[in-house]
């Protein structure tokens, strides 16, 4: 067999954990070889191990049939490999041509040769049909473009065989579809592709052949023709699972969050929150869509009180909260689990009670005239954990300790609690696997028959599909339209996140552009924040 | 190698901390032959010097005292995340600030000596509040800005001590402060003072802050994760501004103990380089004002010890500085510490 | 007779007073084979104290020479705890009755050093490197009270013999910098002083090098200079330390126990005094050298009165 | 008038660029630390050590280019030092930069105590300086006052100078420079093609070495000649002060250092107009203080200036909800 790549017996350990065991995987040349497997399977490691970023504890290599040793990106990149990686390795202030020759310059005298830089790129990006302005700097550049010039390196460098870590999670389906035409043009030119994502689809519409991670194992590797979705969800998560729709009431309540013509800038200070208007009402999940990116962020933090808003009006019970500082809008009633729970979620040095008191530090019974009573903090830690089955062995435990899923449990554990009849909800099931996927599911679902307004911020349409009343979809830091959750129509919720306007745009009504938005240049999305620091 | 579990991983820090030191005193000790002296001569009069006799003990805790209460005052700093080196200046103003009251000013004995406490940790405060300011404002770096007015703090005491108070007809000195603002001495035999017992007293209680109380978590969780504190709703930038503002406080505290304990003036080159030591000492004791008690203590019996050095041998007091900083030098490196997997380093120091 | 021991604490043996004491330390020692031990106090007051107590305490000593004035007050605490050891303080008269004092009439040399500047001045563009306006400079280490009555005796010098020239004078803030005292020895060159006079140790080093560089005349301190830029430096003002340190370990070794009390070591007595360099006293007109051998024998009968600054 | 005419002159430029080159030297080494992502604090013990070994090499060489060679050895070896603890080690680069800062400073008096037998300084004894170098033509072509401007100085003020568009070179032009700049910005990114981080950051901790090295030589043989203690007299941190608000750009460190090294040799001049010493030794210091928090006031409310000004806009164009948008 003509094997462009061949594991075998690979293990990596970090500390206790381990990553990935005795992994064997052999991809044929001029195939399109898809490895999937839940968050945390371990896909991102092997592929390190396979580039060269991280040494297996055990196990063997060989690329094109050559028994190896591949201690550096640098050997991988001489033996033909590529990657794109899972979050882009481009340097902002470097242009698309520095970028893409970067660690193969080519020089002249001993100097950059930049002409020549741009030209051979202005080639590269004819010849494989991915259009990018070579003298342009990447900072400022889209998610999309950014894709290509990362594509564009790898070709540049003659890679035979490119290994592409979940590409699509930042794209629209229309950019992906895009990305699968690419990457079948190259292994038609002979090239071999690896393709790592946890979409299903996907992987049913460009493979030709399937590994299934799980628990940093192989559970299979199948010819995709022998495959059916169905089969691959039982491989991936090692049961059957339903993302059915939860059995719910009706929805009764009084609005609880009234959002209305909402504006807001991104990091950049670019506008990425246009006119947002919404109001979710007691009892209900209003569920927000749409690809990472497009403003969701910037609403849950301007809603929260962590970005300064431009303009706009936010009301909790009525009451206008916009401008409050964080804690003033918590103690209005606004319990937040954050997105980027590593960063904002937990403090990952500090022990679970200390993560749990964030925020209650100066209530009763956690404390009194503002000293700490620990005891209290730890019991009432030790009851979360029972209750939200958080897998630790005590309060004391350093948040780092745990997996990611659970460290998210103890981010909603704690939110849950904390008294908040709003909750601002982004990405609950990010990185957590399935079985607690379901607890967090039923959780939240208790939280709206209790009467709590929810709004439930997420990329994964099915999650939104079996939890939410109704979907909001957000393209470009717009809302672009409203779907009901009993009868999602998937079809018109992907073009929305596409950009295409269903109908006629929710509200451009009064015509004013607060921010001058219209007058800014098309802006770019930000990459996806990156998850684990 | 499979990560162990707290209590030996404490006991391998404790290890590389041994092992550090071990090496560094080995390297100082080939440094000592190299300047013809013998390392045993050497490292057995630092003793003799640093813990001969009661008066030698007092003698090293004298030392140790204004280090301590310079390395608290980073420690608190560096809870909150802030790299106050500017203590040095803090401690200066402090200390003439003190002073003032002292010869300025004729109060009852306690209260004297409380108000020329209070405007010494005012000034240390005051000193410090505009780079704070800019810090937590502007995002101005801190370590610079504090380090660039140490040398103003310096040049601007020197003026008041000079130009507006001079004593008449001494040295470089303002005139002695007034008996009522003493600061009460411990034993008849030393000028070790009340100050040391203020320094303990102050690494305990801001333990005790940092462990048990609401705002010591507030500072903590500032320090370790901004962010996370900013959306649990903990405002960082008052945090921010007050964790440097309180630690130049204890920083002028610092110089206000030395003038009232125990110069009883306020003279140009008042106590130089003591606001370094603090922070090193704090930085060697990674934040922790317990940990700083003891760094503090070591170094100040390195510099105690250094005094009869000078006279019993004939190897220069410098070499002290020089085993000084080999010891940080290896201390700092962890020696047992496993590297961590991912190659691209720290941009920023962390604690 | 016994074996004489001796120590001197300071923190500026490494500074031009300092190196003369050193000096005298060590030809007292060749000479006379006394016990000498050097110790080096550093900067920080903190120390002072705990130090003179390891010398007194050994009470090996029969002399311990100190030199500086922060030393002050912790010389006088120990010194009342240890009545009986014998101190030798350098250059300043203090309150105890114990001690031993050696005092320098640093402003008398000062002024012969000031007079020559303004003698040199007067003679204008005629002599060599002189400029037009008649302008000399000072330079200072830190702006303290010691510098100052240096700084007082030149100028009254200067003024005594050329009652139009102008003193620029200037501080360094520090006396490690000679960097800085170079840079502020051009500044006072470049703004018309011909004659720049340095009381800075190291620092003053920069003034001496820089005299070179600009071509001008500089006026060392305390030891002899004229080694440091030869043909720029005019004279040395030698405050002899050494000649102090000696003749009181001599009195000592010879028997004759030095007992507390002010031994003044002045121009006439040889304390300080002036020393012209060869070189460029070579070219010095002859009435010059007799004008100066006029004021010396004044100041030194106590005709010209000085005042000391405070 | 005639006070301006006294204060600011050739002379005073000409001294500005002797104050400025010794800080230009060591911030323009600092530059590719700080490029890297390394913040080295130990400038100034990098400086001082070089002048300390320029000395004694020149001594033992009896030349001055045997005294500079063995001078940037030193500041080398104490680069070195630095890079082994904070590359290899991950020590906290303040750290260990503070503490060569110390080491340098014992290590100095005690080898001068240990070789002289005195500490303090070393004049004379056979120090060889740097030689002035006269411009050939200078004179005869700008006329005196201005010919002091480019001739006359010792080598390493004209190498300081030049450094600036070399470094620009460097950074712009050629593969380390590439390369520094991209391990200080995105690490990452130099990793996964293989460029080794270590290798860089240590190219670049001793390139900041060489830099500091030849910083320390000027200072003992070039600026004056001959060793003090301490002589380097916290250039070192100033020239970090400038690196911190300049990013390391060499023309903005450059400019930072002039602007130093002009308060420098102004605040020399103002005392000969009868300011206390003391303050007016303070300028620098101030005015440093003055620009780093000026820059970052710059830097920074672009954010907030922007926000007040759509709130104002929206808020003249919806005036009834005024209430709404409160926060700055
Ligand atoms: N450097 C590291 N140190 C410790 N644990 C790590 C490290 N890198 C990865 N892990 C852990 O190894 C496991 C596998 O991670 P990996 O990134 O390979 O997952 P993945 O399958 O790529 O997941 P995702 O779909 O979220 O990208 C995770 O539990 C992760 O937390
Ligand atoms: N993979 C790499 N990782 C880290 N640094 C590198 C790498 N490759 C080159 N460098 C550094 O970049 C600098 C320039 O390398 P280069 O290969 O251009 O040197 P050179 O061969 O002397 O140059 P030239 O071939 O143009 O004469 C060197 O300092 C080198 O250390
Ligand atoms: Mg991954
Ligand atoms: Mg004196």
């Amino acid at each position: 067999m003509d094997l462009a790549v061949d594991l075998q017996g690979i293990t990596k350990r970090f500390g206790a954990f381990t990553a990935n065991s005795g992994i064997d995987l052999a991809v044929r040349r001029g195939e399109i070889h898809a490895i999937i497997g839940e968050n945390g399977a371990g896909k991102t490691t092997l592929m390190n191990i396979l580039f060269g970023l991280l040494q297996p504890d055990e196990g063997r290599i060989a690329l094109n049939g050559k028994a190896m040793v591949i201690d550096s990106p640098a050997v991988a990149i001489a033996e033909g490999l590529g990657m794109v990686h899972q979050h882009f390795k481009l340097v902002p202030s470097l242009t698309v041509a520095d970028n893409i020759f970067l660690g193969m310059e080519i020089r002249r005298n001993g100097l950059i040769d930049r002409a020549a830089q741009i030209e051979r790129t202005r080639v590269l990006s004819q010849k494989f049909g991915l259009r990018v302005d070579p003298s342009e700097r990447v900072a400022g550049l889209s998610v999309g473009i950014e894709q290509r010039i990362e594509i564009l390196k790898v070709l540049a460098r003659d890679a035979r065989t490119i290994i592409l870590d979940e590409p699509t999670a930042v794209l629209t389906p229309q950019e992906s579809r895009d990305l699968f035409a690419t990457l079948r043009s190259f292994v038609d030119d002979g090239m071999t592709v690896i393709f790592i994502s946890h979409h299903l689809e996907e992987v049913m519409e460009v493979s030709d052949t399937v590994t299934v991670l799980r628990d940093g194992k192989v559970v299979a590797t199948r010819p995709k023709t022998s495959l059916s979705k169905r089969e691959l969800v039982r491989l991936m998560v090692g049961r059957d699972v339903s993302f059915d729709r939860r059995p719910r009431g009706p929805v009764d309540g009084k609005a609880a969050l009234e959002i209305a013509d909402l504006w807001a800038r991104d990091d950049r200070r670019l506008p990425m929150l246009k006119s947002a208007s919404l109001t979710v009402r007691s009892g209900e999940i209003l569920g927000i869509a749409g690809v990472a990116g497009n403003g969701q962020t910037e609403l849950a933090e301007v809603l929260s009180g962590l970005r300064p808003p431009s303009h706009g009006s936010v009301r909790l019970h009525g009451q206008e909260v916009l401008g409050l500082a964080p804690a003033q809008i918590r103690a209005r009633g606004l319990a937040h689990v954050p997105g980027d729970r590593m960063v904002r979620g937990v403090d990952r040095n500090a022990s679970l009670s200390a993560n749990m008191l964030m925020g209650r530090q100066d209530k009763a019974p956690f404390s009194h005239r503002g000293i700490l009573s620990w005891a209290t903090a730890h019991a009432e830690m030790r009851a979360l954990i029972k209750r939200f089955d958080i897998r630790a062995r005590g309060p004391k435990d350093p948040a780092r300790s745990l997996s990611g899923g659970n460290i998210q449990k103890v981010v909603l554990a704690r939110e849950f609690t904390a008294g908040g009849d709003v909750l601002l909800i982004d990405q609950p099931t990010r990185g957590v696997d399935i079985g607690a996927q379901e607890a967090i599911h039923d959780e939240i679902m208790r939280q709206r028959d209790q009467g709590r307004a929810i709004l439930l911020i997420s990329t994964q349409l099915d999650e939104l599909a079996a939890l939410a009343d109704r979907i909001l979809v957000m393209f470009d830091g717009r809302i672009m339209g409203e779907v009901d959750g009993e009868a999602m129509d998937e079809e018109a919720i992907g073009l929305m996140m596409a950009g295409v306007d269903p109908a006629t745009p929710v509200d451009p009504s009064t015509g004013i552009d607060p921010i001058g938005a219209a007058a800014a240049p098309a802006f770019p999305r930000p990459p996806a924040s990156e998850e684990v620091r | 190698m499979k990560t162990l579990p707290l209590p030996s991983g404490l006991l391998r820090t404790l290890a590389g901390q041994a092992l550090a030191f071990v090496i560094a005193l080995a390297l100082g000790a080939v440094i000592i032959l190299m300047i013809d002296e013998s390392p045993v001569a050497v490292f057995m009069t630092l003793m003799r010097g640093a813990f001969g006799d009661a008066e030698k003990i007092a003698g090293t805790l004298l030392q140790t005292t204004p280090i301590l209460i310079c390395g608290i005052a980073a420690c608190i700093g560096l809870r909150g995340g802030m790299f106050n080196v500017g203590i040095e200046g803090q401690l200066f103003l402090g200390g003439f600030a003190a002073a003032w009251v002292g010869f300025a000013f004729s109060l009852p004995p306690v209260l004297h000596v409380l108000v020329a406490m209070l405007l010494a940790v005012v000034a240390g405060a005051a000193w410090v509040a505009i780079p704070a300011f800019f810090r937590v404002r502007f995002g101005t770096n801190e370590v610079v800005s504090t380090i660039l007015a140490n040398y103003i703090a310096t040049l601007l005491t020197s003026y008041f001590t000079i130009f507006l108070f001079k004593r008449p007809g001494g040295w470089s000195e303002t005139p002695p402060i007034l008996e009522s603002a003493y600061l009460p001495e411990l034993f008849s035999f030393s000028r070790l003072n009340i100050g040391l017992l203020i320094g303990i007293a102050l690494a305990i209680a801001t333990a005790l802050f940092f462990r048990w109380t609401a705002k010591g978590y507030a500072v903590t969780m500032v320090g370790s994760a901004p962010k996370f504190a900013e959306y649990g709703g903990i405002n960082v930038r008052k945090v921010g501004f007050g964790v440097l503002l309180v630690s130049g406080a204890v920083g002028g505290l610092a110089g206000g103990v030395e003038t009232l304990g125990v110069h009883h003036r306020f003279m140009e080159g008042f106590a130089p380089g003591f606001g370094f030591d603090g922070v090193i000492a704090a930085l060697l004791a990674n934040g922790s004002p317990i940990g700083t008690i003891f760094t503090a203590l070591f170094f100040g019996a390195l510099r105690a010890g250094s005094l009869l050095l000078e006279v019993d041998t004939t190897a220069s007091r410098e070499i002290i500085t020089v085993i000084q900083a080999l010891i940080i030098l290896a201390v700092s490196a962890d020696l047992l510490m496993r590297r961590r997997g991912d190659r691209t380093g720290e941009r920023r120091w962390k604690f | 007779a016994e074996k004489v021991h001796v120590a001197a604490i300071s923190g500026y043996f490494a500074q031009g007073f300092g190196v003369s004491i050193v000096n005298g330390l060590n030809k007292a020692k060749t000479d006379f084979g006394i016990d000498l031990k050097l110790v080096d106090t550093g900067n920080r007051a903190l120390d002072y104290e705990e130090q003179f107590a390891n010398l007194a305490k050994s009470g090996q000593y029969d002399l311990i020479f100190v030199m500086g004035w922060e030393l002050v007050d912790a010389l006088q605490k120990v010194s009342a705890q240890y009545p009986n050891q014998r101190f030798v303080f350098i250059d300043g008269v203090l309150d105890s009755k114990t001690m031993i004092y050696a005092n320098f009439a640093e402003e008398q040399g000062s002024f012969i050093a000031g007079a020559l500047a303004g003698m040199v001045e007067d003679l204008g563009p005629k002599f060599d490197k002189i400029g037009e306006g008649k302008a000399i400079g000072f330079v200072g280490g830190r702006d303290i009270p010691v510098i100052r009555n240096f700084l007082g005796g030149y100028e009254q010098g200067a003024k005594y013999a050329a009652p139009d020239v102008k003193v620029n004078s200037v501080f360094a803030g520090t006396f490690d910098d000679p960097a800085k005292g170079s840079e502020l020895a051009m500044t006072l060159y470049g703004q018309g002083a011909d004659i720049v006079y340095n009381v800075a140790g190291p620092t003053g080093e920069g003034v001496m090098q820089a005299s070179a560089t600009a071509d001008k005349y500089s006026l060392g301190v305390d030891i002899d200079m004229c080694a440091s830029a030869p043909g720029n430096v005019l004279a040395s003002m030698l405050k002899r330390g050494d000649v102090a340190v000696y003749a009181i370990i001599k009195d000592e070794v010879e028997g004759r126990k030095v007992t507390p009390g002010t031994r003044t070591f002045d121009l006439a007595s040889g304390g300080v005094e002036v020393k012209m360099c060869e070189d460029v006293a070579a070219k010095l007109p002859a009435e010059i050298k007799a004008k100066l051998e006029t004021i010396h024998k004044d100041v030194a009968d106590g005709k010209i009165k000085i005042a000391r600054a405070k | 008038m005639e006070v301006l005419g006294s204060l600011f002159n050739v002379a005073l430029l000409v001294a500005t660029i002797r104050t400025t080159t010794p800080i230009l030297l060591v911030a323009l080494g600092g530059s590719f630390t700080t490029k890297a992502g390394i913040f080295n604090i130990g400038l100034e013990g990098q400086m001082l050590i070089a002048a300390f070994f320029a000395v004694i090499g020149s001594i033992y060489t009896g030349s001055s280019v045997g005294g500079l060679v063995i001078g940037v050895a030193a500041a080398l070896v104490f680069a070195l030092v630095y890079a082994v603890l904070v590359v290899s080690f991950r020590a906290n680069e303040v750290v260990v930069g503070l503490a060569l800062n110390i080491l340098a400073g014992g290590m100095t008096i005690s080898l001068m105590k240990a070789i002289f037998g005195t500490r303090g300084s070393i004049v004379g004894r056979g120090i060889v300086g740097l030689p002035k170098v006269q411009v050939p033509g200078a004179r005869d072509l700008l006329g005196f006052n201005a010919a002091q401007l480019i001739s006359g100085y010792t080598p390493l003020v004209y190498v300081a100078f030049l450094a600036v568009p070399a470094m620009l070179l460097i950074y712009g032009r050629t593969r380390l420079g590439l390369y520094i700049r991209v391990v200080g910005e995105k690490p990452e990114a130099a990793e996964a093609l293989g460029i080794s981080i270590a290798r860089v950051r240590y190219t670049a901790s001793l390139l900041c070495g060489l830099m500091a090295g030849l910083a320390g030589a000027h200072m003992s043989l070039g600026y004056i000649t001959m060793f003090t203690e301490n002589m380097s007299a916290g250039r070192g941190f100033m020239a970090v002060a400038i690196l911190i608000f300049s990013a390391g750009d060499p023309l903005k460190v450059l400019a930072g250092c002039l602007l130093f090294g002009f308060a420098d040799a102004l605040s020399l001049r103002l005392q000969t107009f009868g300011f206390p010493s003391y303050l007016v030794l303070a300028v620098p210091y101030a005015v440093a203080l003055v620009a780093l928090f000026a820059l970052s006031w710059r830097a920074r409310p672009k954010t907030i200036r922007e926000t007040l000004e759509t709130m104002r806009r929206a808020l003249s164009v919806s005036p009834e909800r005024e209430s709404s948008s409160t926060r700055s």
